[in-house]
């Protein structure tokens, strides 16, 4: 239980998140690959984990204190390492999560939800995707506002990031009889139903790793 | 997995270094992994920059020298080149004309073109995009990521280089490409899968019988799978909806240009062209310029893509112009 | 059997009527399958001509123009043509100055093109032969039909090409391509066998993991089968028995030829020219020339071959020269 | 049994035997091919097939009556149509045949052997092969050479091609363990061993179609 009695997280709850969903890429680098073989080009696991594998140093570079530079560093290695389509938009992600965090040496569930919404933003800017596209803003999004919901209901934070795993583990899932309009799923139309997107399947395994690192 | 590789995460490195090798009068290869024309930048000269996944070659890298390319960014296989490699490029061309991005219609393609545009723009480079959209196996929309950009590229370069060549300005060179890709469409079709380097096994399976049509250029499986066919069908399949996209019709003088995928040797090629040529014949499409060849590959795949492209006297002008790249060559 | 063919029995005339038709402003086709430079015979011009079995493409038919070749004769698939074509392709070329004819080292080959060479004597041209047979791979021997003709032709067509262009006479052009063959060796291998368009299955069956080192270009078994390997050794495995043969020593200056077998893309072939590269610099052997392509086939084989050539000035200026046709151009 | 009295065999006998041959080939085409890829480059079925059936309309537009007429045009027929190393070989195996027997309306056991010892010869001219070098040569010789003992000890035709046949199927078999020194399969050194060779197959198929319908 990584959250402190007022609700907030440190530095190293933020770095252990980060060091931890490497590890779980890693591990599901050959599953999200074959996800991705289906309905796309058969490469997201391995992209996913040349990002993650050059964040890992970067970090251990990182002096610990300001949790949104560290996330802005995580952004932008993303976005130097790893290409395609995942590269900006998870590179956005932290980017936009870093810089809604800056200066912060500690991250409650409020500032957490803000950051949430400016990395989605400026992700959907990017990418131009809507929910039931069949991205990872599948996952995302459902996820965000689980946690928000959560939140506001006045939950503990481990209750709230259960429900947001539970949010996308169901987007994730709902993610299958989609026809895709963006990304690459979209070549193949009607033949993209019936598949679990790769994409909502890597945010999902973020959101666990959160869960998992900071409430297990 | 049979390949000629030493390991599947040096296969990039090692075929830049090749070509760099082979190729020392044209290119540099340069970090962060960027292909660029040995004299960049031109003064003057408006940069022409390119980049996608690498396992197309020779495209990009290939095609840059005189006449066509300033640069190319090579991504990791069938991955986008991230924005620090567009931004490279952009820099190391920048003649004071400004640069023009071309682009091929991938999500991954066109964010990282995006980001690396927004960063050149901030240190005072003029930045323009094209994006490629050819590939009519896509049906395309308003609501969707819209048609891959495939074999139309390689006109575009081509066609866009020789125009910047000339000494057009960035906003000539830009309609150039516009026009181009408003007059370019292509399909293709697979017998085998590719197979990545790093997977190790084919991307899709496609029974001995079988083959996959309206296939892109990263194993993305196509419109439709069915039993194998002749050629003169399989051109017939191609060539049908390429046809009655634009519309091409009757008079119209055409650039055809059939392609391999990497895996299909050129007498297969030839065959094909055979076919396509004669149905154009056929309708009374001029066949003012062709291209046979294996210039935008998906890896190891076996299969065939062809593209034509609606010619107007300049187009076809900065086609004939000199080229000096890799692995076209013309004209000197 | 996946082919972009319309029937085993129509690929090679299709794949002539393919080339012709995009290639007209370089060569015509004509009867018994001969492949004619446009604008043949060229009157006191020593005429070139060389000739095989298709599957091989572009080699012979793509080398024909300006620079390289007067004719072509394209066999059936992997079966020497038959002495008529070589027989019309000496009268087609025949501008009075007589005519080479560039002989891969193949039973078949040799047979056929001498018949043709009386053929043609008996009609009052002067007819010179030249045996290509740079193979490492097979043992030389007299008692034997020695090496065959590989990779070494192409460089040997693009030599002498030159220097008949040049204005050379028949002894001058004849023992130009005398000089390449004594300072070419080449060796091949092979990822997977070729399949033949008539036999409609592999010529021979390789294991996943296998590889098969030292084959020819036709889907003969190769010098040994072996677990594959890296591309640093499977280079090293062919540029050690090159190397050692003529032998090449440090201080030469040689044309570095890496070739893909038709089945392999340009990546593969990149990797390997750097594995190629380092060894050569390792040995203090100049790469002063380069070639990296798939330029003789063997169908859908995936593999490669090298070729080292060991130039003098003379060879050098003749690969520099200019060169129009199909498969190869520069200077023009 | 075709031949007369007088042991002579007419214009339509080597007609008859060059049309049976053909359909042999067609038979064995798949065979001989297979032969081929083991040592080879696996088409001697194929360009064999070609040439017969290149021959056949040549031979139905053929005046009968000239037997080395005959036997020229279906030598440069093949010639014209083979290529590889079969077709100048079998070209010139009927070529100097014809030579031998022109102007002949009816041809014996003599002039067949006086004709085979002219094509042998023209054969080892131009192919450069010697008897054990894996070859063709290696059934024709020897089956030239029972046909000769059996002829020179007064054997009827009958016995002596039979005889012939025999000679041909063991010269055929012998080479299954030969290292090829001529043709394709040299360049496999000793793995050529242990396979037979495709020429001396057609060739041994050429005399069983000789003996079947002469005198079968
Ligand atoms: N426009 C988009 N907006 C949001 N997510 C997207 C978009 N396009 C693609 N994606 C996500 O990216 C995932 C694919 O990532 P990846 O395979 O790494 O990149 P690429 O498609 O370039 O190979 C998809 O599964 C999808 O979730
Ligand atoms: N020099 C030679 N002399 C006699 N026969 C030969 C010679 N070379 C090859 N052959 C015969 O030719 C056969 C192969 O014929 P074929 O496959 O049709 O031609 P190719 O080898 O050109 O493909 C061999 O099996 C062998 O019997
Ligand atoms: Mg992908
Ligand atoms: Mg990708
Ligand atoms: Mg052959
Ligand atoms: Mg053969």
């Amino acid at each position: 239980m990584s959250f402190d009695k007022s609700g907030q997280l440190s530095y190293d709850d933020f770095a252990a998140w980060i060091r931890r969903y490497a590890g779980v890429i890693a591990d599901n680098k050959q599953y999200l690959t074959d996800l991705d073989a289906a309905i796309g080009d058969a490469d997201h696991g391995i992209n996913m984990d040349r990002g993650f594998q050059a964040v890992l140093p970067k970090l251990d570079a990182q002096t610990p204190g300001d949790v949104g530079a560290m996330l802005k560093v995580v952004g932008s290695t993303l976005i130097s390492t790893v290409g395609g389509a995942s590269g900006p938009l998870y590179g956005t992600f932290f980017l936009q999560f870093g810089i809604a965090t800056a200066g912060q040496s500690s991250v409650g569930l409020e500032q957490l939800l803000k950051g949430l919404d400016a990395a989605i933003s400026a992700m959907q800017r990017l990418g131009k995707a809507e929910p039931g596209d069949k991205t990872l803003l599948d996952a995302l999004i459902p996820a965000r506002d689980a946690l928000r919901r959560a939140s506001e209901d006045g939950e503990q934070p481990a209750k709230a990031l259960s429900a947001a795993v539970d949010a996308a583990d169901e987007g994730m899932r709902a993610t299958i009889p989609l026809v895709a309009r963006k990304g690459r799923a979209s070549y193949l139309g009607d033949r993209s139903a019936g598949h679990q997107d790769p994409g909502a399947t890597s945010v999902d395994l973020l959101i666990r790793a959160a869960r998992d690192q900071w409430a297990g | 997995m049979k390949k000629l590789i030493n390991a599947p995460d040096r296969v990039v490195d090692e075929a830049l270094a090749g070509m760099a090798a082979a190729h020392s009068d044209l290119i540099r290869v340069e970090p962060p992994n960027i292909v660029v024309r040995k004299d960049a930048p031109r003064r003057g000269k408006v940069g022409v920059i390119s980049g996608g996944g690498s396992g197309h070659e020779p495209m990009h890298g290939g095609f840059v020298g005189l006449g066509m390319l300033d640069a190319a960014c090579p991504g990791a296989v069938f991955t986008s080149p991230v924005p620090d490699q567009m931004q490279a490029a952009t820099k190391a061309v920048d003649g004071g004309a400004g640069v023009l991005h071309i682009v091929k219609n991938y999500t991954g393609d066109i964010m990282n073109f995006d980001l690396a545009a927004q960063l050149a723009e901030a240190e005072g480079i003029q930045v323009k995009s094209v994006v490629i959209a050819d590939d009519v196996a896509v049906k395309d929309s308003l609501y969707t990521a819209g048609r891959r950009g495939v074999g139309g590229t390689v006109l575009a370069e081509k066609i866009v280089g020789g125009c910047a060549e000339s000494g057009a300005n960035l906003d000539t060179v830009t309609a150039m490409c516009q026009r181009v890709q408003d007059n370019v469409r292509s399909m293709g079709m697979a017998l085998t899968s590719c197979t990545l380097p790093s997977v190790g096994k084919p991307t899709f399976d496609l029974g001995d019988d079988e083959m996959e049509i309206g296939i892109g250029i990263h194993g993305e499986p196509g419109r439709s799978r069915m039993k194998i066919a002749t050629a003169d069908q399989i051109v017939e399949m191609l060539m049908t909806p390429i046809l009655e996209d634009l519309p091409f019709k009757s008079g119209d003088r055409v650039l055809a240009f059939v392609n391999g995928m990497g895996g299909t040797p050129l007498i297969e090629l030839y065959v094909v062209y055979n076919a396509v040529a004669s149905m154009l014949k056929g309708k009374g499409i001029t066949v003012a310029r062709n291209l046979v060849g294996s210039y935008i590959t998906s890896l190891d795949m076996a299969g065939c893509s062809i593209s034509l492209l609606k010619l107007d006297d300049e187009m076809t002008r900065f086609w004939d112009a000199p080229v000096h790249t890799p692995a076209l060559r013309w004209g000197l």
